[in-house]
């Protein structure tokens, strides 16, 4: 795991988003702490999609809340281009939020249901009081149409009556209409069917390079990310295992991440079906193991893996691995 | 894990309590008039200054308020002062010890009553969801709902007393001077107090199982060719009857006291009367004591099912501590 | 989901007897019947149809159906003021301890919970022996019955309306639409009023109206234990007024029953119908 | 093979407020002894309510079903509730999608679990109970003993589930009909899941039904493959005719559509523009036209029929992809 490990880090001025040392802490039902999110750092150069992959409870959709100042971070600094927005007051915070916008899993539910779809798109504009009425309507017209939504039918139409994949559509709208420098989608397309899946990919792609936005992408299925990001970083039980290139993806470093690619079922009967490589499921994340914290599901596991917790290093260019016995 | 449960339960119990107690005692302070000139207009001066201190007149109010409970603990809830003024009167807690077995026996009865009437119908109501006769019992519910409990009483009374003279109209016959005339009595008053809640029972519980029969282990149950008669009791009954006991454990406590009205309709002289002639005559000590009885009778049996709750509900022990 | 099975034709009776009431109530006086307080000895307890008196009269001659329509001023009257006034203060404080929590949550809550620990009735009781005895700074005149009702029944109905604004509020709070308001960078109060409150308000719409029933039976009931308004004044005053003259003339008591149980029965199953058709809108999400 | 289990023509219609959704529109499918089919399909391609209707389990719901349904010579659709609930458990079982709401949260595991084995099998409580352990080894559950003491909501998602299969194996079924057992597990734990369904075919000889959205699985684990679109089969061959030589322009654009490992990153996703039809309305020609980039008139007017290209490789298109034999 990465510990104190940040050579995976670029250049802090060109950076559009820092992220070092993070840490979130969650009460549970018993009152004592845990770290959902145990020192992560990362971070995103402009019109760059950073990826970040993991099972449920890696702390993935914490981090990006984090990132997002939308939860209380325990420790770690976060930059926005160039400006830290860990520790501002909370206006000083308020008028940083229109450079970052989130689109959510739950579509259906990140939209207010009592309201309709350019009321939806407008309020961004309409708090922010940017723009004449005439120059908004305009606006909410344009963003729908990029979405691939026609305004006239859509317009003023409750977001009940809609889809999840036309809901993440209308989300997208709403996210760009501030024109924000970094757009984070936590598992936009997990609870979509296939066909529809992949329309909301390439829109975001689309937006990506229409809007030069820098992406940070949260989700389970490495194959969606192979196919949208430019850096992969791969978590485990709240810290950071590996982050690579989507080329590398195939052939990884880590011990974890070779499980997670071998175990995705791949819909070609001519290659042959691998037997499941791990066998368990991860710890609670309240009592993670000493040292590596895949130690204890590791084949290649020795004791020094259970002293020393690795630190993030460069195996390969633009391929970092926190540990101690990487596959070379 | 459970006693942290339980301990929270209690100390929530306690705040309450104490809260809801000191509540009433500023309350009855608010009462306008002049207490001791009320109460005893033709007694003695000595009687007078006697009923001031009973009072606490001079005490601040919490100091009062900490002697109030220090009797209430102890059983003795004050005198309720004679109407002829001259400063005799009766003790509460005697007063108490002929109203109460009356209310509690009304709720018992209606309790029962209501459970006996409203789990069958309610299983009925879900399991025949949306056929004619779940519209039907449904709508006849909403129907008895609406109407005014008292008004029921009085129907009832003019049709089943008067008429009929089956059953009679008013007054108590207490349990020792004979169990048959005793329950004749007290059917009316249940079967008034009683239409309301059970159309509110069986909604509550007809709405939980439909939305039990959805989930996924009832299909799951029955793709295992389990009966249907043991998939509804082994399986959908116990995770949906929370709210409705929940819910009986409310009415029980709002009954001891709230079933005035009945009571006045019939005749039967519990807690609720006493009350209303208390706060008529305006009887402070006694005010103070019986609305703090009642309220207590409401938390006892809301901290009852909590802690019912806690300990069996594995779904509550898990999540409610958070 | 259990869609609402009673036909349309149920809102529609329920609507238009309530739209009655409520016309009687505001237009009652210039409707040509006797002043409902005048009483006509000579034709005491007359029975229904007869000559003057469509609905006939009760023991002291007053006229049953001007009665009904002042009563319905009276009831309504009481019940929408207290139940209104109640909403919002009730739905205010709810909706602020949910979306605020911490500190301010637990005292509010505590405040509803201590007040909810009383039986409504005999929590009424007692106000109303506060307010209706001489007034509080010691004036001599009486404050009127009405009044002393709509306060205590006011503030019965805060902490009611108030615990289940919060539960309702809090359902909304959770949900991922407010995250995003606040990452747009809305500010609090606006989040409040812009999402929450909107989305809350059915429900609180629904127990509105469910409480008004509620109340309309209660004020019954206060006449029947003597608290209630002047002898009939009030439907539930009327039906209590007549309550012994059921072997006699049982069309004075059961009349005034029969409408609190219509204008109940319409006011429930529209309070139920707005429920359903929130159950309806929030089962999609 | 023989044929052991046969859906013909099944249509499933549902009264709703917005009129008759049909689900199923006359779906024909064949499971033969000791095989396992592949039913594939997006949401609302009505793979799952194909398999539960056929199973008899909606009838408690206001629905119209129609058609024939067979176990081995057997026509269940007409059977009497009590006839059928005796196949259920001993002839066909089934394994549901989401582990936290497939067990029931108050009781616990054991109790919930040996109920099965002592009211069908009517085994006592003592050997119910050894028999439950010795199937909860089977599913590879570690310390089954403490498990069954247990209530669901303390166990993770994926031992849930192999409880689940536990259960359903318990009165040794002839069919599995598993309903996207592993679409709520994460990939690690599905693989291994996927795995352990595998082996208990192997060695119990039960022939399979794995229903899903996730092609990589039917691929990696079935015999034959159904491929269901807009309430109806679309195509049915065999796992590696299917993808080696797709017939059906919507198979086609589903294959394309799917992130693969083995793609090119960076490039541009195929997509299949539009959304399936809605089941309440009644639509004329072929289902998919509108979404088909080889639609023609005669597609968008006329309803192609299923067409059997020699070898058991089943499509429904008037201008088939690939080579027919």
């Amino acid at each position: 795991m990465t510990g104190l490990g940040k050579e995976h880090l670029r250049q802090a001025s060109d950076a559009l988003l820092r992220v070092e040392d993070l840490v979130v802490e969650y009460k549970t039902g018993r009152g004592d702490m845990f770290q959902a999110v145990a020192g992560v750092s990362f971070d995103i150069m402009p019109n760059e999609t950073v990826a970040i992959v993991g099972e449920s409870g890696c702390g993935k959709s914490t981090l990006a809340k984090g990132v997002m100042q939308l939860l209380t971070t325990k420790s770690g600094k976060v930059v926005l281009s160039g400006v830290e927005i860990t520790g501002l007051g909370k206006e000083e915070l308020r008028q940083v939020r229109p450079n970052m916008q989130m689109i959510f899993q739950d579509s259906i539910a990140s939209l207010d249901p009592h309201m309709t779809v350019s009321q939806i798109v407008e309020q961004p504009l309409k708090v922010w009081g940017r723009g004449t009425d005439q120059e908004r309507k305009e606006k909410i017209e344009d963003l729908l149409k990029s979405v691939n939504l026609d305004p006239d039918v859509v317009g003023n139409r409750k977001s009940t009556e809609f889809s999840g994949g036309q809901c993440q559509r209308i989300s997208i709208a709403r996210a760009l209409a501030l024109e924000p420098k970094l757009l984070v989608c936590d598992e936009p397309v997990s609870s979509l069917d296939v066909s529809i899946q992949a329309q909301i990919l390439n829109i975001i792609r689309e937006m990506k390079n229409r809007y030069g936005l820098s992406l940070l992408f949260i989700s389970h299925d490495l194959a969606v990310v192979r196919r949208i990001s430019d850096r992969i970083v791969v978590m485990y039980l709240g810290k950071i295992c590996e982050v690579l290139t989507p080329d590398q993806s195939l052939s990884p470093a880590h011990h974890y991440t070779q499980a997670l690619v071998l175990a995705v079922p791949m819909p070609d009967p001519t290659i042959r079906r691998q037997r499941a490589v791990l066998d368990g499921e991860p710890p609670s994340p309240m009592y993670p193991p000493t040292g590596c914290r895949f130690r204890t599901r590791c084949a290649a596991m020795t004791t020094i893996c259970a002293e020393q917790e690795p630190q993030l290093r460069e195996v390969s260019p633009g391929q970092f691995v926190a540990c101690h016995h990487p596959i070379v | 894990m459970k006693l942290k449960l339980i301990a929270f339960n209690l100390l929530r119990f306690v705040t309450v309590l104490v809260l809801v107690t000191f509540g009433i005692t500023l309350l009855v302070r608010l009462l306008p008039g002049d207490p001791v000139g009320t109460l005893m207009p033709f007694a003695t001066e000595a009687d007078r200054a006697k009923l001031s201190a009973e009072l606490g007149l001079d005490m601040n109010v919490v100091e009062y308020y900490f002697r109030w409970l220090g009797d209430f603990i102890r059983g003795d809830f004050g005198t309720y002062y004679a109407s002829t003024g001259d400063g005799g009167g009766a003790k509460v807690s005697e007063m108490l010890a002929v109203a109460l077995p009356r209310s509690l026996l009304l709720m018992l009865y209606v309790i029962i009553f209501s459970l006996l009437v409203s789990v069958p119908l309610g299983l009925l109501m879900a399991y025949r969801a949306q056929t004619r006769v779940d519209n039907v019992a449904s709508n006849i519910l909403f129907a008895l709902y609406s109407i005014p409990n008292f008004a029921l009483g009085l129907g009832l009374a003019y049709v089943v007393g008067v008429k009929l003279d089956w059953l009679p109209v008013i007054g108590y016959v207490p349990i020792n001077e004979g169990f048959g005339e005793h329950l004749k009595s007290m059917i009316l008053p249940t079967i008034s107090l009683s239409i309301g809640i059970i159309a509110l029972f069986s909604r509550l519980l007809r709405s939980d199982i439909i939305s039990t029969l959805r989930e996924d282990f009832v299909t799951m149950a029955a793709s295992k060719g389990l009966s249907n008669s043991w998939i509804l009791w082994r399986h959908v009954f116990r995770p949906s009857c929370s709210t409705l006991f929940t819910a009986a454990a409310l009415q029980m406590g709002g009954l001891i006291g709230g079933s005035v009205i009945i009571e006045t309709v019939f005749a039967l002289n519990g807690v609720g009367m006493l009350l209303t002639a208390s706060i008529a005559t305006r009887q402070y000590l006694a005010i103070q004591s019986l609305v703090a009885l009642t309220a207590v009778a409401y938390l006892v049996f809301n901290l009852i099912v909590d802690l019912f709750y806690s300990v069996v509900d594995p779904r509550v022990a898990s999540h409610r501590a958070s | 989901m259990h869609r609402n099975s009673r036909p349309k034709i149920g809102l529609i009776l329920s609507l238009s007897w309530f739209s009655v009431c409520i016309f009687c109530a505001i237009f009652g006086d210039f409707l040509p019947l006797p002043k409902w307080d005048d009483y006509d000895y000579d034709n005491s307890a007359a029975r229904m149809f007869s000559k003057g008196h469509i609905l006939g009269t009760d023991y002291d001659g007053s006229d049953i159906l001007s009665g009904l329509i002042h009563g319905s001023r009276t009831s309504l009257g009481i019940s929408i003021l207290s139940v209104g006034a109640a909403l919002i203060v009730g739905s205010f404080l709810g909706i602020l301890a949910a979306y605020r929590r911490g500190f301010i949550d637990s005292i509010l809550s505590m405040f509803f919970n201590v007040f909810l620990s009383v039986p409504t009735i005999v929590l009424t009781l007692v106000l109303v022996a506060i307010f209706s005895s001489p007034s509080l700074d010691g004036s001599s005149t009486e404050l009127p019955r009405e009044l002393v009702l709509i306060i205590s029944l006011t503030i019965v109905f805060i902490p009611i309306i108030g615990r289940l604004a919060r539960g309702t509020a809090l359902s909304w709070t959770g949900r991922e639409f407010v995250l995003v308001a606040e990452s747009i960078g809305m500010r609090r109060r606006e989040v409040l009023i812009r999402h929450i409150v909107p989305n809350v308000m059915p429900a609180l719409i629904s127990l509105f109206v469910l409480g008004i029933g509620f109340v309309i039976i209660a004020e019954g009931g206060f006449a029947i234990i003597g608290v209630g308004t002047q002898p009939g004044a009030s439907w539930g005053s009327m039906l209590a007024k007549n309550r012994g003259e059921l072997t006699l003339a049982p069309h004075t008591a059961l009349i005034p029953a029969t409408v609190i149980a219509l204008t109940v029965a319409s006011l429930n199953y529209y309070g139920e119908y707005l429920r359903s058709r929130i159950d309806d809108r929030e089962s999609r999400i | 093979m023989t044929s052991l289990f046969s859906i013909n023509n099944l249509a499933v219609a549902f009264h709703t407020d917005r009129g008759e959704l049909n689900a199923v529109r006359g779906v024909s499918l064949e499971l033969n002894s000791g095989e396992c089919l592949g039913v594939v399909g997006e949401s609302g391609s009505g793979k799952t309510v194909t398999w539960r209707a056929a199973m008899g389990l909606l009838r408690g719901q206001k629905v119209k079903i129609t058609g024939s349904v067979r176990l081995r010579d057997r026509e269940l659709i007409d059977l009497s509730a009590e006839e059928l609930r005796e196949l259920w458990g001993t002839e066909i079982a089934m394994v549901f999608q989401d582990p936290m709401t497939a067990l029931n949260p108050v009781r616990r595991i054991g109790s919930q679990f040996s109920e099965a084995l002592i009211k069908r099998l009517g085994l006592s409580k003592e050997d119910a109970n050894i028999r439950m352990l010795e199937l909860l080894r089977m599913v590879r559950l570690p310390d089954p003993k403490s498990l069954i003491r247990k209530y669901p909501q303390q166990l993770s998602g994926g031992m849930r589930q192999r409880v689940m299969i536990a259960m359903a194996i318990a009165c040794k079924p002839s069919i599995l009909l598993a309903d996207e057992p592993t679409t709520a597990l994460d990939v690690t734990v599905q693989a291994q899941v996927l795995d352990l369904l595998g082996d208990l075919r192997k060695e119990l000889s039960m022939s399979m039904v794995i229903v899903t959205h996730d092609l990589g699985i039917v691929a990696g684990y079935s015999d034959r493959i159904a491929v269901l679109y807009a309430g109806e089969v679309v195509e049915l061959a065999t796992t590696t005719e299917l993808f080696a030589n797709t017939r059906m322009p919507y198979t086609q654009a589903l294959l394309n559509s799917i992130p693969k490992l083995t793609d090119s990153p960076g490039s541009p996703m195929q997509v299949i523009e539009g959304a399936p039809p809605d089941p309440v309305l009644v639509t004329t020609g072929c289902f998919f036209a509108p979404r088909c980039q080889y639609a023609t008139d005669r597609c968008r007017a006329e309803h192609p029929d299923l067409v059997d290209s020699g070898d058991g490789h089943i499509y429904r298109c008037f201008y088939p992809l690939g080579k027919g034999k």
